[in-house]
């Protein structure tokens, strides 16, 4: 037992909150999504210098980025949250597949008016996230496997519902596909506009509401966070339901993008829904990210996309082989400027 | 020891569900198809539907077990359907383009070159996840996505159909009447089995996926390990690649391998191994491939039409993992599972059986 | 700033077309002979091509035809991924006064007048097709009795698997409704492994299969494998009919492995350019340009080889 | 004090775990208002019963009661709605959220549903403050060392009970080894607010194996040996010596204590040197030389710089300036493979993220520092491994000696003990212990310092820190003293050497 004698404090620690600054910074958290922002602001400007002759930098050709992309931003939003939370979500691709052939075959098939048709899809698209999050919680499977098995479900059911794609003349559907919001210099669509509407929402969930910090809590320590009390179960089940609701609103903006629906349609996307979410900054282990690097995960993609539109010669292989390479170097160089932190 | 107590430590033995699904699948197949265990003698070689299991599902196996490695390390590959295609391709169309395609040393000269380039690009996922500490999804991504296109230019997209007798043994012919790929298969098994388990590879794999930040501070050179474990599965997708060429005498390099690494992570998990890294079991994987091979086969023999193939798929799918999870059984028939914290540990806890599973270390 | 982007294409070239052209994707040996019929058809005519590849997703196709519209080509021609969804980008591409021609296959719109015209071929019809060359491959076998039919289907879900099963059925139903039967049906994906495997399992569950109709050569060739594995012979045990008329399909023709092939041609870069000029040039085209294509028998595999180009 | 009714009465608790029983019809009681220890040795079933009685593990017979109610709790979060707050034994928080977060995490103050981000992190510094903490509360938790953290959780769970209105009727407050890594200071100020909520009314269970903490704060105990209730006895009824028999089960004869200071007597040659060794924003530049068997304990208080100052020994960080000599040759420092190869030894404070592989068995922990010298191509023979295993098992009387048994299975002070073992095994020449001893029973901890001694004679060089200072004092024989992540003096260990002059030297900070 040490002397009674009153410890000493400990001298003020003057440069404390300085230092403490400074490793802020360098190990901030916001610093992957700046780099990305500013790795695509730089891309943006060496495509504007290679292609400007062929209308590249026009303002529409960079809102299209947005029209183009707006029901990926959508999913990809439900992926980060899924992702935040330390889960990953395979099934988005196929739930926006079944989304399209849902909608279209009611829409068609069945004449049911889209007003009732949108919720309708919503809710099972919501409800098929939200069985997979139960499942996921309750019987302790490892979230891979059972999104995969969801994967496969939804395709399935694509073709259940029709194995031939159903075309949507609803001429509601026409219109709203159709309309543009001008924005003086060029105008977005419908779909663009939701998407980012639901990214400000996404935003405003994840830092201003206790459900989006349990979010990051859960990602941060899975193990932590339910002894700290916190309702593991209920999260864990809200954040695939989330991700289930956005893929089906991805869906819906999918459809009013091609107004059709397919069964093989978006195959394959969640990986392009993953791939935005890691490329804006987010860890795939869980708890650190922001939904804002999200959005320039997405339009990275996107303008990789369009670069090699607008390059124009490629044989099919080269470009996969060039979008392959353009990933490759973007995420060597995001890697290279945020590791000047150390842990 | 009594039958009840026996019966308890086979039905906690790490390998019990995913064999007993095994088992219950093939089954399944007996009124469909009421020959299904039967085995011919057919042109000097045993045919009958477990051959052909057992044949068509080599390739993945191979890629299972590679990718079980990764996993372990706590990774993920989604690049090896992308190597199996590239394999195939340079190495058929090396052999295409010789005079006489059954000679011999053209045919391992060129099956070298395949290799050589699928432990490339294994190299190169290694050296981004474990060098560059590029997350493994993105960074195997990238191959994923410029790999088949890389195949495709070294086929010119076409399928490049070789005639070559040598090297349609690997993953077509068969030798001492049964499938060449049968001994593929096992030699590959056997020497990842003895490098995890007679080396120290294995623990240290088993380490690094479980603690990486500990592995780092007891000195275990990580980067290596995962840079090997990388190549290792790049490898095993090379050969499987060789496979799936030679068994169709045919490089396709938009087909070859695709969605393959998805059904090699299904199979992992099958087998018991988690996908957060740690413990791993090379004897899972192998059921766990079996498993969906068997899965594919008898969708294609019961007549299931086309368009349920996938909700069948996911349909067992489903049943297998639940039946895997020790809380779902507890829940559903009462049992009680294999006591354990709720959520005690590891982050994530290996499914069931882990708890009763044998080790699998170097000693008894 | 327009004027600069619209004098500078306009100066690199007042004669020259530029044609965007957007392809499917690179899934299979015919697509990527299509592609480079139409590069190369597109140099031989002299015109500048924008040629984009979608990866078999209908997004990068619209996307790629929203930016020919932006650079402003004078026509765009593309192979649709699927029939439907294309009103939207086909209404810009026609405010913008850009031409429109399909190939390949044709969409679904609500207004005719939003593309020229087709130059392509027909799924269904394929599958009538061969219907129609099983009658005389039967006929020539000396067949009697019941034709059980096992089918190789393409992708399921795919426009080409979907219509040429309706097609083949069509016929059947109408005139072989009693004799006829497809037992067993499944998809093989296109592919030689695809083909192999299934056939495999088929031959276990339904031994007394005796013919083979494949959607594609390339799942042929791979049921052939099987098929032989099993101890019988391709083209004499069960007779196989299939469609494209890939170089390899009749190589295993010429062999007595296939029975008959229907072809579908992808060398259609040469018609197309024609039909660009003309669209270009204002004049009427007709609604639909069929590609030459013919059917196969195997006697004729042997003198047909030699000109089989891909 | 007169005797109410319990706030919390546990009766014939029962749990299992495969193969192992850990409590076996335990009874326990806890009064409203009194300061409640649990005592047991490691692997006793301390914070199983904790564990049971929040609703982490499921009950496998016997009753808890909550003010007279029957209650099985099915998540942690309804025993924390019932009233019952509780620190775990290893910090339980989320380390990419920042302090402020965690402290507030599930009760954060909103206004109509929106986070108020201000309020949240003033509310946070003030109750920070309130345990003497200066840190900043933005940042992320992450960033702190262990011991901060371990304040951080303590403020969360307290936070609940107190404070103005956010205090959700906490009536029992569980703290499961708070103090393992806590300075005198620290502790201190914990148990004058333990007292201040005792006095409010709050029924509070704690754990510690500090015996003079437990006679300090503590009114009553309840001691666990096996998993089986030994006794309930009024503090001021048992004596030390007492409680140290119920607990082993044994005389105390056995256990001896180190009483002498460790002395300089022989002077070794230079092992280990480091010259302007340091890393900004971890520590000051500093010259360190530690002799062949010389123990060198480090003092200074909380985030004072030992553990930054071992791990840069260690490599495990990577210095900015400096060199370091072992045994005259330069090593790189790049890594810890360097330091492990030159012979150096790092034994984390930290052993959940940096120490053991939970998954991995006790065995496979105990060889894997040896396994990762040798390379994968060397497996260790199995006999040679089984029979180490098993030496190290009984000497640090790790329970179950069983070594199939998986870590992350093992109670707090047994998991310390595997990664002692692990470290010893590989016989190095420079061992550098932080804090080896948290968590570790009072048996334990004397054995391994006897072990740290015996090893110093053997020649083995120590590096050693603890929280305690008068271990430092006991086993060292050179104190390099630290304040403000600066090494600020090296003192000879003496006679004239005690724990009030250590103090001294870091309050005056004069240089060397
Ligand atoms: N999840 C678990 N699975 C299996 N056994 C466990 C588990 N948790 C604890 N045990 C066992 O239960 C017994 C009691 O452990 P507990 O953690 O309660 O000890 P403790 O008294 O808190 O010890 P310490 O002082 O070391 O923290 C030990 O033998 C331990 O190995
Ligand atoms: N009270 C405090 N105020 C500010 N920073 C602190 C405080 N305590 C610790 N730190 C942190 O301490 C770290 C260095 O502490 P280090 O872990 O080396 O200390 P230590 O002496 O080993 O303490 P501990 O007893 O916690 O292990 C720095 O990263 C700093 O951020
Ligand atoms: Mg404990
Ligand atoms: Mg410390």
């Amino acid at each position: 037992m040490s002397a009674t004698a009153q410890t000493p404090k400990a001298a003020p620690r003057g440069s404390t909150a300085s230092r403490a600054r400074a490793t802020r910074l360098l190990g901030d958290r916001r610093l992957p999504v700046l780099v990305t922002a500013a790795l695509f602001i730089a891309m943006y400007v060496a495509g504007l210098s290679r292609y400007q002759n062929y209308g590249f930098g026009e303002p529409q050709v960079f809102l299209n980025l947005f029209i183009d992309n707006g029901y990926l931003l959508v999913a990809a939003i439900g992926a980060t949250f899924v992702i935040m939370s330390g889960g990953i979500d395979l099934s988005v691709g196929s739930m926006i597949g079944f989304t399209t052939m849902f909608t279209a075959w009611l829409v068609e098939r069945q004449g049911l008016p889209l007003l009732l048709v949108v919720p309708l899809a919503l809710a099972v698209g919501a409800f098929g996230g939200f069985l997979m999050g139960y499942v996921i919680h309750n019987f302790e499977i490892q979230p891979f496997i059972v999104t995969l098995a969801g994967l496969f479900l939804f395709r399935g059911l694509c073709l259940v519902i029709s194995k031939e794609s159903i075309s949507i003349n609803d001429a509601s559907v026409g219109t709203l596909a159709q309309t543009r919001v001008s924005l003086g210099v060029g105008d977005l669509s419908i779909g663009a506009v939701v998407a980012l509407v639901v990214l400000a929402v996404a935003a405003y969930v994840l830092h201003y509401t206790r459900f989006g910090r349990r979010v990051y809590a859960i990602g941060g320590n899975e193990q932590s966070a339910l002894l700290m009390g916190l309702p593991l179960g209920g999260t864990k089940i809200a954040v695939y339901t989330v991700s289930g609701f956005c893929s089906a609103l991805a869906g819906l903006l999918f459809m009013l993008y091609i107004q059709s629906g397919d069964p093989l349609h978006a195959v394959g996307m969640e990986l392009d829904a993953i791939a935005a979410v890691v490329i804006g900054g987010t860890l795939l282990t869980g708890g650190s990210g922001y939904v804002l690097g999200t959005l320039f995960g997405v339009l990275v993609l996107g303008l990789i996309k369009s670069v090699i539109t607008f390059e124009g010669t490629l044989s099919s292989w080269w470009t996969k082989i060039a979008t392959g390479v353009l990933l490759c170097a973007f995420i060597l160089i995001q890697r290279t400027m945020t590791s000047r932190r150390k842990a | 020891m009594t039958t009840t107590s026996r019966w308890r430590a086979l039905t906690h033995h790490h390998l019990f569900w995913p064999v007993a699904v095994l088992i219950a699948l093939l089954l399944v197949n007996v009124p469909f198809t009421p020959g299904f265990f039967s085995i011919d003698m057919t042109d000097g070689h045993l045919y009958g539907s477990l051959v052909s299991i057992v044949l068509f599902g080599s390739p993945l196996i191979l890629v299972a077990v590679g990718m079980t490695l990764v996993i372990a390390t706590g990774g993920i590959d989604l690049s090896v359907g992308a190597v199996v295609a590239i394999t195939g391709a340079l190495t058929c169309s090396y052999i295409s383009d010789q005079t006489d395609q059954n000679t011999l040393s053209a045919v391992f000269l060129a099956m070298g070159i395949g290799l050589v380039a699928a432990v490339v690009c294994g190299l190169w996922n290694g050296f981004l996840v474990a060098r560059m500490g590029i997350q493994p999804i993105i960074a195997t991504l990238i191959i994923m996505v410029a790999g088949r296109g890389v195949a495709q230019l070294i086929t010119d997209g076409q399928i490049i159909t070789v005639n070559s007798e040598p090297y349609k043994l690997i993953g077509g012919g068969y030798w001492l009447t049964l499938p060449f790929s049968v001994f593929v298969v096992t030699a590959v098994v056997a020497v990842t089995v003895a490098l995890t388990r007679r080396t120290a590879l294995g623990l240290l794999v088993e380490s690094v996926g479980g603690n990486a930040e500990a592995s780092r501070l007891v000195g275990i050179r990580s980067t290596r390990i995962k840079i090997m474990v990388y190549m290792f599965c790049a490898l095993c997708a090379g050969i499987a690649g060789l496979m799936i060429s030679s068994n169709t005498s045919a490089a396709d390099g938009n087909n070859a391998g695709l969605w393959i690494e998805l059904d090699a992570i299904l199979a992992v998990v099958i087998g018991g191994t988690s996908l957060a890294g740690g413990r791993f079991s090379i004897g899972g994987t192998v059921v766990g491939a079996l498993v969906i091979q068997t899965l594919t086969t008898t969708i294609y023999t019961i007549g299931v039409p086309t368009q349920t193939n996938l909700v069948f798929k996911a349909a067992v799918v489903i049943v297998v993992c639940l039946l895997q999870s020790p809380k779902f059984r507890a829940k559903v028939f009462g049992a009680k599972g294999p006591e354990g914290p709720r959520r005690d540990a590891a982050p994530v806890e290996p499914a069931p059986a882990a708890d009763a599973a044998p080790k699998m270390e170097v000693s008894r | 700033k327009e004027d600069g982007a619209s004098s500078a294409s306009a100066g690199s070239g007042s004669k020259a077309i530029t044609l965007g052209f957007s392809q499917v994707g690179s899934e299979s040996g015919w697509r990527t002979a299509n592609s480079d019929s139409v590069k190369s058809a597109a140099k031989e005519a002299g015109y500048t091509l924008k040629f984009s590849d979608a990866q078999q997703k209908q997004e990068n196709q619209i996307s790629a035809i929203r930016n020919y519209i932006a650079q402003k080509v004078d026509v765009i021609a593309f192979s649709p991924v699927v029939v439907t969804g294309w009103d939207a980008v086909l209404k810009e591409a026609k405010a913008a006064k850009i031409p429109v021609v399909l190939t390949d296959r044709s969409v679904e719109t609500s207004d005719d007048s939003l593309y020229v015209t087709l130059v392509g071929s027909d799924f269904t019809d394929e599958g009538r097709r061969a219907a129609k060359i099983l009658e005389k491959v039967l006929e020539k076998a000396g067949h009697k009795g019941a034709v059980k039919i096992a089918q190789l289907e393409g992708t399921t879900g795919a426009a080409p698997a979907i219509e040429r099963a309706k097609g083949f059925k069509e016929v059947m139903e109408a005139d072989h409704a009693d004799d006829w039967k497809v037992v067993v049906s499944q998809t093989g994906d296109f592919t030689r492994a695809g083909g192999k495997q299934v056939m495999a399992a088929f031959l276990q569950s339904n031994p007394d299969i005796n013919v083979l109709f494949a959607h594609n050569d390339d799942m042929a060739i791979g049921a052939i494998q099987s098929i032989e594995a099993a101890g019988k012979k391709p083209g004499k045990d069960i007779l196989i009919v299939s469609i494209d008329g890939v170089k390899d399909g009749f190589v295993a023709m010429s062999e007595g492995k296939i029975n008959a092939i229907v072809e579908c041609n992808p060398l259609l870069g040469p018609q197309l350019m024609e039909v660009v000029k003309k669209v270009k040039d204002g004049e009427t085209v007709e609604r639909w340009i069929k590609t030459k294509e013919s059917d196969f028998m195997q006697d004729q595999a042997k003198d047909a080889l030699p000109t089989r180009k891909y | 004090m007169a005797e109410p009714r319990p706030v919390l009465e546990m009766t014939g608790i029962v749990k299992e775990f495969p193969g192992v029983r850990a409590l076996s019809g335990v009874d326990f009681r806890l009064f409203p208002g009194e300061i409640h220890a649990l005592m047991g040795e490691n692997g006793a079933g301390k914070s199983t019963l904790i564990k049971v009685l929040t609703g982490v593990y499921s009950l496998d017979g016997g009753t808890i009661t909550l003010d007279g109610e029957s209650v099985r709790f099915g998540s942690p979060l309804q025993a924390q709605q019932a009233g019952i707050s509780t620190v775990y034994q290893e910090v339980n928080l989320c380390p990419n959220l920042s302090v402020a977060e965690n402290i507030f995490i599930g009760r954060e103050p909103t206004r109509a549903g929106r986070i108020q981000w201000k309020r949240m992190r003033k509310e946070a510094a003030e109750l920070v403050d309130r345990l003497g903490l200066d840190i900043d509360v933005a940042a992320p938790l992450s960033s702190y060392p262990l011991a901060v953290q371990q304040l951080v959780a303590i403020v969360r769970s307290v936070g609940t009970v107190d404070g103005d209105g956010a205090g959700l009727g906490t009536k029992v407050l569980v703290l499961d080894e708070p103090t393992s890594s806590l300075d005198r200071d620290e502790v201190l100020e914990l148990f004058r607010l333990m007292r201040q909520l005792r006095d409010e009314g709050v029924a509070i269970l704690f754990v510690s194996h500090f015996l003079d903490q437990i006679y300090e704060v503590c009114d009553r105990m309840t001691v666990l040996r096996n998993g089986t209730l030994v006794g309930e006895h009024l503090v001021r009824d048992l004596d030390q010596v007492g409680l140290i028999e119920l607990m082993i089960g044994k005389a105390l004869d056995q256990l001896e204590e180190l009483h002498e200071h460790q002395m300089r007597s022989d002077v070794g040659e230079t092992l280990v040197k480091a010259e302007g060794l340091g890393r900004t924003g971890g520590i000051a530049p500093f010259d360190l030389e530690i002799n062949k068997g010389e123990v060198l304990g480090l003092a200074g208080l909380l985030g004072s710089g030992r553990t930054e100052l071992a791990r840069l020994l260690f490599g495990a960080d990577q210095p900015d300036s400096g060199k370091v000599t072992i045994g005259g040759e330069q090593v790189s420092m790049s890594a810890p493979n360097d330091a492990i190869d030159a012979g150096v030894a790092f034994c984390s404070e930290n052993r959940k993220s940096e120490g053991l592989v939970p998954d991995l068995t006790v065995r496979e922990n105990i060889i894997l520092a040896l396994q990762a010298a040798r390379g994968w191509t060397r497996p260790i023979p199995a006999s040679q491994r089984d029979e180490l295993v098993a030496t190290y098992i009984k000497a640090l009387d790790i329970r179950p000696a069983d070594p199939e048994a998986r870590v992350g299975r093992l109670s707090g002070g047994n998991q310390q003990k595997v990664l002692l073992a692990r470290w010893l095994i590989t016989q190095p020449k420079l061992l550098i212990l932080d804090e080896p001893t948290r968590g570790i029973d009072i048996g334990a901890k004397t054995e391994i310092q006897k072990l740290v001694v015996s090893l110093s004679e053997d020649g083995m060089s120590v590096l050693y820190i603890a929280a305690e200072l008068e271990e430092v004092l006991r086993l060292s024989h050179t104190i390099g003293v630290l304040r403000d992540r600066r090494l600020v003096a090296r003192l000879t260990n003496g006679p004239e050497i005690t724990t009030s002059k250590i103090l001294e030297t870091i309050a005056s900070g004069e240089h060397q």
